[in-house]
């Protein structure tokens, strides 16, 4: 699948915050991203999983420099993000978009629809004022509302609509690349299903490329070619989407994968081992960050950062089992 | 949370400094002419030159604010212009009346203010509600100098219960207190109001909060409920507020001080400006920015001891 | 609910608590303790020498004594007692002047006995403009010396209109005690040394100064034991501190309608006193457009000092009538000053060629009087179209900014020792013309009676004095240098618990005097 | 019930959803209709003040000093015999200009600074929050004083010195939210658009934080207007002969054991418009507040 | 199981003030919950399953809110009780849990506390013996060193310990019913997993019944008795557990099934459910779901159809697609 040249390139990429902790003390550390590398072939979705903190949103922030990574270098089409000069860097943010995933926060409440779309248009010079009202009303009805939209509040809308507006204001300025920050996961079953739908009709449509995060491994089976799984700012296994699932390596995939429930009741009695928790960012674990949740833990995980390991048929893994 | 304290007064060091910069210029651009002031209308010019040279006015500002500076390390503001007494002598003077009324205000904010506002809250919308907030913004409107003498009629004068101008000489630990009443409910008003206001609006969100339906939840009786759950937290901001209210309480008390002719900070800043007694100026602050800086940090460590998040390492 | 029953709680025992401080009565104390209060936020330096202010003034009175006095209750020269000197005689020429002092006076705090020496000392201090505000007052003494400790010698270099008058317990002739004022330095200005009837024992910054009775007074110790001299600037504070009996004399406001409210109260009488301090509208006859004197007699003429009076109150006030004041040796009403007429007035601006009237630039303090009797001015100026712009300043830039000749004209008031020459040197001879090295007080530029000034200060004559005097005041009124408008006294609230021992109605030192058998019950 | 829907912020544009916010607690709430009709009437007094005073302000009448409420002067006259209604209605015109201009100036300095700081963040938030401190470190009335006693008393010095006690108060106000705003996903959306920075402040932060400006604003007008007259009190006021509310209330104070009057009057002038904004800023403050609006029990 | 129900509730309508007008956010809602059972309340946001809880509990706020129709617990009336019997029930009868364990405890008591107080306030019992059952709970919702942590703060806890204590506080006095309002929604699955073997692990061992709110069928599965969907204020169908997933009878159901993507199956394509949830504002007469629904026929926008099952079956829909004539009959009644 990445034989291509990838669209989306991250080298070792890192970003930690400064966290305050008690008054008067120095703040904390915290590694959001540690030596992160993934890439992305163009009309790829990618999967980025992992549970609440593990940071998957700072790493799909970071890749767009809405955050400034730390170290590493991030590559989109040939060309290095990270040393691109700002008003370089806002120009090529046309063909970068994000959709985020709660559809009350990203909008802004003060502004009309027609307005918000406009001021992109306006912004990036996409075509002349004139042809505004014709724009705005394809982008609608490209995302699946209807004219009358343009001309109403954020707060007029339900979430799934809002939703919908969050990925017309994306696709406004023709991105190649989305990053779908939990794009679905604030929605109802039932709507999410039609965001999904949507999302994968654009995508054929337009030919895009997502980076797909979330935490909810059924969406990543259903929407997903491959998938990178992160725990504590690391990526610990990554691979095609099916293979990863059904016979995930890593130990914490397995777990995760584990205790994703599932509508049945018969499999979902199924008593499932799963210990601990995941430990403050703050202070992480030394090795390998899971070996204190890991049943499979040996001496060489309390001390070792395990080294990625490829497993072929473009699965690899970060775990001491397979080193 | 020594530490932090420390900390935090290592940090108003630069603050303090800009603070003696800006009234330092501010003091010696202005017009106005201390020494003709304090030999009076009949001094000669010569008379006038040779104080003014024996005051340092003569000398460049960047040599008198050197002065000052190398005085101040050696923890001398110098002395007054005025009455040759020493600055820090007049201000050790006054500064337990301004504390004493400071404290006292604010206990009568809080007596009054925290239950008010709370069952204010608890009667949303209703007579009591209605009547409290009312009642509040009247206090945060009215005048102090009006409402202190109003007060010094009916309860000094009329009823004769408290004194008129604070007893002077030794007088009892009572005798102080009762000259304090007055003066300390009217610059008191004015926080209780406020603090009525905040502790209402911040009660009425706590109790939206999702632990009080925890609490009620498991059949904790609604006062209890209200008493160990949403007032304890409800008064989280109130302290915030106190502390930041504490400042203008403090320069509020300059009228408070001459209605009720009591000595105070307020009263020294005021009678400096007025006779252009530069040393006295820059004392007083210094000795202010400082104070305020202090409030800060006892309201900081006040927030720690009522919101356990913030705790100190 | 509940919480109800808490809150209102709370409040309640705060309600109570307070209820209960009001109700304990406070305790009594057996001295016989005199409370004066003063209208001054703070007292400033207390050298008598030094400080200018009323309020540093009347605690003078009872802590230091001159050679000489006014007897107590009079202002007028006249009365001139003995007082430190039991007697006194001077040469023919009125050059050399020997003062027999009283023996055994002991100085405050154990300073030793009050000599010669100590007077000469305070003499040659008074009049060193160094250390002295009022050394212009000594301008013309050539030396003090002890001729023994008992025997003091002035010499004059010409001829002083009144000598004792320099002498007597205010300003530069109170005496202070040589050794105290040395040792001390500047804390003699915190720790005044005296000899007068009441030591100072305490100051408290903004709140009082506390003088205890000095034990040996050579007139006899003070039947009260204690002055409490307290400060209180808000005359409503003042007055109702007295109405309440927590003052037994209180500074009054000069306004006729406090005149009235405190007649009534009884047990107290109210009391005006001299000298009074005349207000004085100084033209600057430098700027334009009162240069010209029709612009200045147009002035003169839209003030309606009668209404003035009756506005300040007429046991308060009393209508000017020379550029001197009235009572004063030398002072003299013949010329009469121009009368009220507005209509006249508009005419002459007209005729010197503003028939839309003219604006002034006035610099102005804020203190109190000083301020209301301007506004006055600019309302009733304002009727004959004469706008008066003022720039509110406070009392130091005010007096630092009309000595830079800033202000087209200058609202003072003062009062000064009852002789027209010091008033007519200070205010009208062109030596003290502000700006100048010799500058006093002479706002307007005046000096069209320098002549009969100068004079005047030598002649040894005294009815060719008093001609000089006249022809000076005279010249000055018809050139409208300035524009008296009226004399005001100052007011006391005093308790009929007081018994001062004489009766009082003038105050050269601005201060009650407290003597040796004044009782309190 | 949809929560997240009845959480939403309230509808239109700026302006409109101001008035419609004004106009909806006016009508559901009393206290706030009050507010409103009163400071109205103010308004309409000052503005229309030549009309509505029954003499010249300015005018003296030394004998006839002092006097009582009567049919011939409503308010009675003050120590210079100038009537009080007169007074008060042109003194309106003066604590209108002095505070609605001072809190004007100090609301757009301190919530351009504010936004500012709060969006930038890093050495720029250090400075402003700094140079905010040490402001805030001097009660409004002490830094009041303090300014105009060195300028001298004068509208534009009033309005100075109100305008920089009242400064940092605005930074703060707009500061918290636009930190707090910075983080919105909308936000981030503005920027991973290309949006500049000042674009982003301007058309998106400002709209979303100025409702809490205003009401801030109501509130400071009020005390703008008691500091001015706390400064007049202490003689710091504006030049006589122009009446201003404190001006008399100082004057007043002087004769308040004679004539209660002089200084009642325009203290309650003070007391009702300071009321009156503190209704609407309350008012506005529930209307603009979604949390306010349920919360129950 | 016992033949009478711990909990029956029937006919239970809530209505809301909204804009001067009452609005129904619930209607004629009603189940049995038997000892030792676990129901499931399944639906998306807005569907009325809080809001039932809470009426339940009588948490709704008064003048806001009002409750029709009966509650019985053990055979006692709870509509209408007056508060403070409510409060006797509350916490030591019937107890509730809720979903954000980062706000359901108070940030300012130390959590501690917080337990004890449970047992404070329905039992006569001396401080320390309140602390120490406490401390006992804490150990048996296994949070590790129990009677260390007894005076920290909710903010020095994860989310899943928070909600550890969260459970500990509503079995403190060991209820006979509980009622789980989206327990496990605001965690991550792992945890997730934990909490939900834990209450399934509590409910056994207390013999205690269970109303267990959620809007993911997964958790449904994992812990479910019984399941009772609802839309839009009603249920529209309830069965138990297994029955329900092998074949769900409801239009509505049907479409969650498949919409929801699975992590254990491929699926080829979701299909999305049409339309949205209608708001509380536009709930209209008819069956709700009508306008949504792939098998729409005319009479479903006349009057509404009742929950029923065939005699005997404990599997019930509100759907015409499933009445028969005779059902019809009494609907229209």
């Amino acid at each position: 699948m990445t034989q291509a040249a990838p669209l989306l390139q991250v080298f070792n990429v890192s970003k930690s915050f400064d966290v305050p902790r008690r008054l008067g003390a120095p703040p904390g550390k915290v590694h959001a991203l540690d030596d992160v590398s993934l890439e992305i072939a163009e009309g790829e979705t990618l999967g980025l999983v992992g549970e609440s903190g593990c940071g998957k949103s700072t790493a799909g922030r970071a890749f767009l420099r809405l955050i400034e990574p730390d170290a590493g270098e991030v590559w989109f089409d040939g060309e290095n993000l990270t040393a691109a000069i700002p008003r370089r860097m806002r120009a090529l943010r046309k063909r970068l978009q994000i959709v985020f995933q709660d559809p009350y926060s990203s909008l802004n409440p003060r502004q009309k629809v027609a307005d918000m779309l406009a001021e992109v248009l306006t912004v990036h010079k996409v075509c002349p004022r004139a042809e505004f009202p014709d724009r705005i009303a394809t982008l609608l009805a490209e995302v699946g509302l209807p004219p009358a939209a343009a001309g109403r509040f954020p707060h007029e809308f339900s979430g799934g609509q809002r939703q919908r507006l969050g990925i017309a204001r994306a696709l406004s300025v023709g991105p190649d690349l989305i990053v779908a920050d939990e794009a679905v996961s604030a929605l109802d079953v039932s709507i999410q299903a039609q965001i999904l739908e949507l999302l994968g009709r654009l995508k054929a449509e337009r030919s895009l490329s997502y980076l797909f995060i979330t935490h909810d491994l059924g969406v990543v089976r259903y929407f997903c070619q491959r998938a990178a799984v992160m725990y504590l700012g690391r990526i610990v296994e990554t691979g095609p989407v099916r293979a990863l699932l059904d016979d995930p390596l890593h130990p914490y995939t397995r777990m995760l994968r584990a205790a994703s429930p599932v509508p049945d009741p018969a499999a979902a009695r199924k008593t499932v081992q799963v210990t601990g928790e995941v430990p403050s960012p703050l202070a992480p674990p030394s090795g390998c960050h899971f070996h204190p949740r890991c049943p499979l833990a040996t001496a060489a995980c309390r001390h070792a950062r395990p080294a990625v390991t490829d497993m072929g048929d473009g699965r690899q893994v970060a775990c001491h089992l397979y080193g | 949370m020594a530490r932090y304290a420390l900390l935090k007064l290592l940090y108003a060091i630069p603050t303090l400094l800009a603070v003696l910069v800006l009234v330092f210029v501010l003091t010696r651009i202005i017009p106005g002419d201390p020494a003709q002031l304090i030999l009076g209308d009949q001094a000669t010019p010569e008379a006038v030159a040779a104080l003014r040279a024996q005051l340092g006015l003569d000398k460049s500002v960047a040599l008198q604010f050197l002065d000052f500076l190398v005085g101040v390390l050696h923890g001398d503001f110098g002395t007054s212009i005025v009455s040759g007494q020493s600055v820090v002598s007049l201000a050790a003077g006054v500064l337990p009346a301004t504390l004493e009324l400071t404290v006292a205000s604010l206990l009568v904010g809080i007596v009054f203010g925290v239950p008010l506002g709370a069952w204010s809250a608890m009667r949303r919308n209703r007579l009591p509600d209605i009547a409290v907030r009312i009642g509040s913004l009247v206090g945060l409107s009215l005048p102090a100098f009006v409402f202190g003498i109003l007060l010094l009629i009916v309860f000094a004068v009329q009823l004769g219960w408290f004194p008129v101008i604070s007893p002077s000489g030794e007088v009892g630990i009572l005798e102080r207190l009762r000259a304090l009443v007055l003066p300390s409910i009217t610059l008191g008003i004015l926080m209780a109001a406020y603090i009525t206001r905040v502790t209402r609006s911040s009660m009425l969100q706590v109790l939206g909060e999702d632990f009080i339906r925890t609490a009620r939840a498991k059949g904790v009786p609604w006062w209890q409920v209200v008493r160990r759950h949403a007032l304890r937290n409800a008064i989280i901001p109130v302290v915030t507020v106190v502390g930041l209210y504490l400042g203008v309480l403090i320069g509020n008390s300059v009228l408070t001080e001459m209605v009720f002719n009591r000595p105070g900070l307020g009263k020294l800043i005021v009678g400096a400006l007025a006779q252009r007694d530069y040393p006295v100026l820059q004392g007083l602050m210094v000795l202010y920015t400082l104070l305020i800086i202090l409030a800060n940090l006892v309201t900081d460590l006040a927030y720690g001891v009522f919101n356990p998040r913030v705790r100190f390492a | 609910m509940k919480l109800r029953n808490e809150g209102l709680s709370i409040a309640t025992w705060g309600g109570a608590a307070l209820l209960a401080l009001a109700l304990c009565t406070p305790a009594s104390a057996a001295d016989k303790v005199l409370r004066v209060g003063m209208a001054t936020g703070d007292i400033g330096k207390m050298d008598p020498h030094v400080a200018a202010g009323t309020p540093e003034k009347a605690l003078f009175t009872w802590v230091f004594n001159g050679l000489v006095r006014i007897r107590p209750g009079e202002a007028n020269p006249q009365f001139i007692e003995p007082d430190l000197a039991e007697s006194w005689e001077h040469s023919a020429d009125n050059l050399t002047w020997t003062f027999h002092l009283r023996k055994g006076v002991q100085c405050h705090g154990g300073y030793g006995e009050f000599t010669a020496e100590d007077a000469a000392y305070s003499l040659a201090r008074a009049a060193d403009p160094k250390r002295s505000s009022f050394s212009s007052d000594f301008k013309s003494m050539a030396a003090a010396e002890a001729v023994d400790p008992y025997t003091l010698k002035i010499t004059y270099k010409e001829n002083v209109p009144s000598v004792l008058g320099f002498l007597v317990n205010i300003q530069g002739g109170n005496m202070v005690c040589k050794k105290a004022a040395e040792e001390m330095g500047a804390d003699f200005a915190k720790r005044p040394i005296g000899t007068g009837p009441f030591m100072f024992k305490d100051y408290k910054p903004q709140q009082e100064v506390t003088l205890v009775a000095n034990p040996d007074y050579f007139r006899g110790k003070p039947k009260i034991d204690r002055i409490d001299y307290k400060f209180i600037p808000a005359i409503a504070s003042r007055d109702l501190a007295f109405e309440k009996g927590e003052l037994d004399i209180s500074y009054g406001q000069s306004d006729q309608a406090w005149y009235d409210r405190m007649s009534k109260l009884k047990d107290a009488s109210i009391v005006t006193t001299e000298p009074t301090e005349l207000y004085t509208v100084h033209l600057n006859m430098a700027h334009k457009p009162l240069d010209d004197l029709r612009v200045r007699q147009a002035f003169a003429m839209a003030i309606p000092r009668d209404a003035i009076v009756k506005y300040r109150g007429e046991r308060i006030a009393r209508v000017a009538k020379s550029v001197v004041p009235q009572g004063y040796l030398g002072y003299s009403d013949a010329t009469p000053l121009p009368a009220y007429d507005p209509k006249k007035a508009k005419a002459l601006l007209k005729e010197a060629g503003y028939p839309d009237g003219i604006k002034l630039t006035v610099v102005q303090t804020s203190l109190g009087i000083m301020r209301d009797t301007m506004e006055v001015l600019q309302g009733q100026l304002r009727k004959a179209g004469i706008e008066l712009d003022l720039q509110i300043v406070e009392h130091a830039t005010f007096h630092a900014e009309i000595r830079k000749d800033k202000s087209d004209l200058v609202l003072y008031a003062a009062s000064r020792f009852p002789i027209a020459d010091i008033y007519l040197s200070q205010f009208y001879d062109s030596a003290a013309i502000v700006g100048t090295p010799t500058a006093v007080t002479n706002f307007s530029h005046c000096a069209v009676a320098d002549a009969e000034i100068r004079a005047a200060r030598t002649e040894t004559d005294p009815a060719k004095q008093l001609a000089d005097w006249a022809l000076a005041q005279k010249k000055i009124v018809e050139a409208v240098c300035g524009v008296p408008v009226y004399e005001l006294f100052d007011a006391w609230a005093i308790s009929n618990r007081v018994k001062l021992g004489y009766t009082l109605t003038g105050a050269p030192g601005r201060g009650v005097p407290i003597l040796e058998d004044t009782t309190i019950d | 019930m949809n929560a997240p829907e009845t959480l939403a912020a309230p509808p239109r544009a700026p302006w409109a959803r101001l008035g419609l916010a004004l106009w909806r607690t006016a009508t559901a709430n009393a206290a706030t209709a009050i507010g409103i009709a009163a400071f109205l009437a103010v308004v309409v007094l000052a503005v229309g003040a030549p009309l509505f005073a029954t003499h010249d302000p300015l005018d003296q009448d030394l004998l006839a000093r002092l006097v009582p409420p009567s049919p011939y002067h409503w308010l009675g006259t003050d120590a210079f015999g100038r009537d009080i209604w007169s007074r008060i209605v042109y003194g309106a015109r003066i604590s209108l200009v002095i505070g609605l201009v001072a809190v004007g100036i100090a609301m757009v300095i301190g919530s351009g600074l504010g936004i500012l700081s709060g969006y930038m963040g890093g050495w720029v938030d250090q400075a402003i929050s700094q140079a905010t401190n040490i402001l805030l470190a001097f009660p409004s009335l002490i830094l009041g004083l303090m300014v105009v006693a060195f300028l001298g008393p004068s509208v534009p010095n009033l309005i100075a010195a109100i305008s920089l006690a009242t400064v940092p108060q605005f930074i703060r106000v707009a500061r918290a939210p636009t930190i707090a705003l910075r983080e919105r996903d909308f936000i981030q959306a503005c920027r991973a658009l290309g949006f500049s920075p000042l674009r982003i402040m301007l058309r998106h932060i400002l709209p979303n934080i100025w409702p809490e400006i205003l009401v801030m604003g109501s509130l400071w007008l009020a005390t703008a207007i008691r500091v001015e007259a706390s400064l007049a009190f202490i003689g710091l006021g504006v030049k006589p002969p122009t009446p201003t509310w404190g001006g008399m209330i100082r004057e007043g104070f002087e004769q308040i054991l004679t004539s209660f009057h002089l200084a009642v009057f325009p203290s309650l002038a003070i007391l009702v418009v300071v009321l009156a904004l503190n209704m609407i800023g309350d008012g506005l403050r529930d209307a603009l507040d979604p949390r306010m609006k349920e919360s129950g029990k | 199981m016992t033949d009478a129900p711990v909990l029956a509730v029937r006919g239970l309508s809530t209505q809301f003030r909204i804009g001067g007008a009452w609005r129904a956010a619930t209607r004629n809602v009603a189940f049995d919950l038997f000892e030792n059972q676990t129901l499931a309340l399944v639906g998306e946001s807005g569907c009325g399953k809080s809001i039932t809880c809470q009426a339940i509990l009588g948490l709704l706020p008064h003048g806001v809110a009002r409750v029709e129709g009966s509650i019985r617990y053990r055979g006692r009336e709870l509509v209408g009780l007056a508060e403070p019997e409510m409060e006797g029930i509350r916490g030591s009868e019937i107890a509730m849990i809720f979903q954000e364990p980062m706000t359901a405890l108070n940030p300012v008591m130390p959590v501690g506390e917080q337990i004890a107080e449970a047992i404070l306030v329905h039992r006569k019992c001396a401080r320390a013996e309140a602390k120490a059952e406490a401390i006992a709970f804490m150990d048996r919702v296994r949070i590790p060193a129990a009677a260390q942590r007894y005076r920290d703060y909710p903010h020095q806890f994860s989310g899943g310990m928070r909600q550890r204590i969260v459970i500990a506080m509503a079995m403190a006095c060991k209820p006979k019913v509980l009622l789980a309002d989206e327990p496990t929604t605001a965690l991550d699955v792992t945890i997730q997993a934990q909490i939900l073997a834990e209450l399934r692990d509590l409910c056994a061992n207390f013999r205690m019944s269970m109303v267990f709110i959620t809007h993911s069928l997964g958790v449904v599965a994992a812990i479910a008795d019984a399941v009772a969907v609802m839309y839009a204020g009603e249920i529209v169908e309830m069965a138990p557990v297994e029955e329900l997933f092998a074949a769900p009878k409801h239009p509505y159901t049907q479409a969650l099934f498949r919409a929801i993507p699975r992590v254990d199956e491929n699926a080829e394509g979701l299909q999305p459910i049409p339309g949205q949830v209608p708001p509380i504002t536009a709930f209209g007469e008819g069956c709700r779901f009508a306008p949504r629904c792939p098998a729409r026929m005319p009479r479903c926008t006349g009057p509404t159809p009742r929950l029923a099952g065939a005699p005997g079956s404990g599997h019930a829909v509100a759907c015409y697609l499933h009445h028969s004539e005779t059902l019809d009959a009494e609907a229209a009644r």
